[in-house]
């Protein structure tokens, strides 16, 4: 199982900041986390940036349990 | 927060912030200028005519790691650069108190200014953090957002 | 050193100077940026390699009505600019303490570092001031010297 | 009489601080000083810049009793 952290509005829209999600892509990672957290949530993963373990990661990435997936919707610090 | 022995003190804090500390311990003896950039809430933004706080939420190992990225590009873009100190807020902050503080510290105020300027911008794009806004009767995720982005694109 | 109610506070001062009481100062709630510029007591200089103090001359009212013009150059060029603080220490300073302090609050950053950098670079050229340097087994006049120009000419 | 305002290097060479020198104008003030205060005070006033009541003046420039006469040599602030 993958470890996933959603931030700030992801956090929000999931209503949880970290889970367990099952898959060995990214790709599946994310349409598990779609179908278990809803549309509002699908939206800002829509415009979000993924990292796996700290590095940008892309659909065909590779996830092995205890990797972190972060899901980081569009910035506002500073 | 304890005091680093290498050049670069990076943090988040739900502490206030100060600068005096920082630009004491950004201070070198072959240093001659010091620049630094305070962020502050202000009573008002693009979405709300009246806003009383922010409330930054963040990762704290990515968001470290991001800074320590900023900081490290600073001194390759500015070699001469001493000293780079980059503190955000998180949690809630009031109205008037300072979000993020940079402070670079140099032998010559020309890369002082220029490498702060660089850090403030970069961290914007590329440190994650995100920020609601509160106003009366409510708050929200503001609407200033940028994608997130790597620091070499910066 | 009483606070003023104007947003420009210019002084010249025995006393060590601190940049948070300067920056709580220019902080207003329609701002969101304040940039900082502190010049500290280096180690060597262009004369010698071992310096352990400056100490400052000046006359206070030539000083005190070029820094208020360098301040008003300033607001005219960037007129979003909000608040000016531009203090000098006078007498000995010790290696490692701020010598001179500027402080800009502005709505946004970018008129922030510009202003900032002007007024550094005004001061130097503008404000009668003359700095002596402390080594080891004496003193001198600095040589690094400009012509006192003004304002208008920076 | 004149309030001479004798500044940095300018008063270091001179001795003094502050002075009174007769003279309605000031090329005739500055002649004054220069000879009452010798060589090493007039090399200084050769690169100074001098101001009367806080105005850039020239040798022509009149100069009225309790006017002050700044010597402002090049200065090194900041």
């Amino acid at each position: 199982m993958a470890r996933l952290l959603l931030l700030g509005p992801a956090r929000e829209a999931a209503g949880v900041r970290e889970d367990e999600v099952a898959g060995d892509s990214l790709e599946k990672v994310l349409a598990v986390a779609r179908a278990r957290y809803g549309e509002a949530f699908a939206a800002i993963l829509a415009t979000s940036q993924v990292w796996v373990n700290g590095e940008p990661a892309g659909p065909e990435s590779p996830v092995a349990p205890y990797d972190e997936v972060a899901v980081l919707p569009p910035v506002s610090g500073g | 927060m304890a005091l680093p022995s290498s050049p670069t003190w990076v943090a988040v804090t739900p502490e206030p912030l100060a600068l005096d500390p920082l630009v004491t311990w950004a201070t070198r003896p072959d240093c001659g200028a010091v620049v630094t950039f305070a962020g502050t809430v202000r009573d008002h933004s693009a979405d709300h005519d009246e806003v009383v706080a922010l409330e930054y939420e963040t990762s704290e190992p990515h968001a470290l790691a991001r800074l320590e990225e900023v900081a490290e590009e600073a001194r390759r873009r500015w070699p001469a650069v001493a000293a780079v100190a980059l503190h955000h807020r998180v949690g809630r902050v009031e109205l008037g108190e300072a979000t993020v503080l940079v402070v670079v510290a140099s032998p010559h105020r020309a890369e002082a200014f220029e490498a702060g300027r660089f850090c403030i911008d970069a961290l914007k794009r590329t440190v994650p953090l995100w920020k609601r806004e509160h106003f009366p009767g409510g708050s929200a995720w503001s609407s200033a957002t940028e994608p997130i982005v790597g620091v070499e694109s910066t």
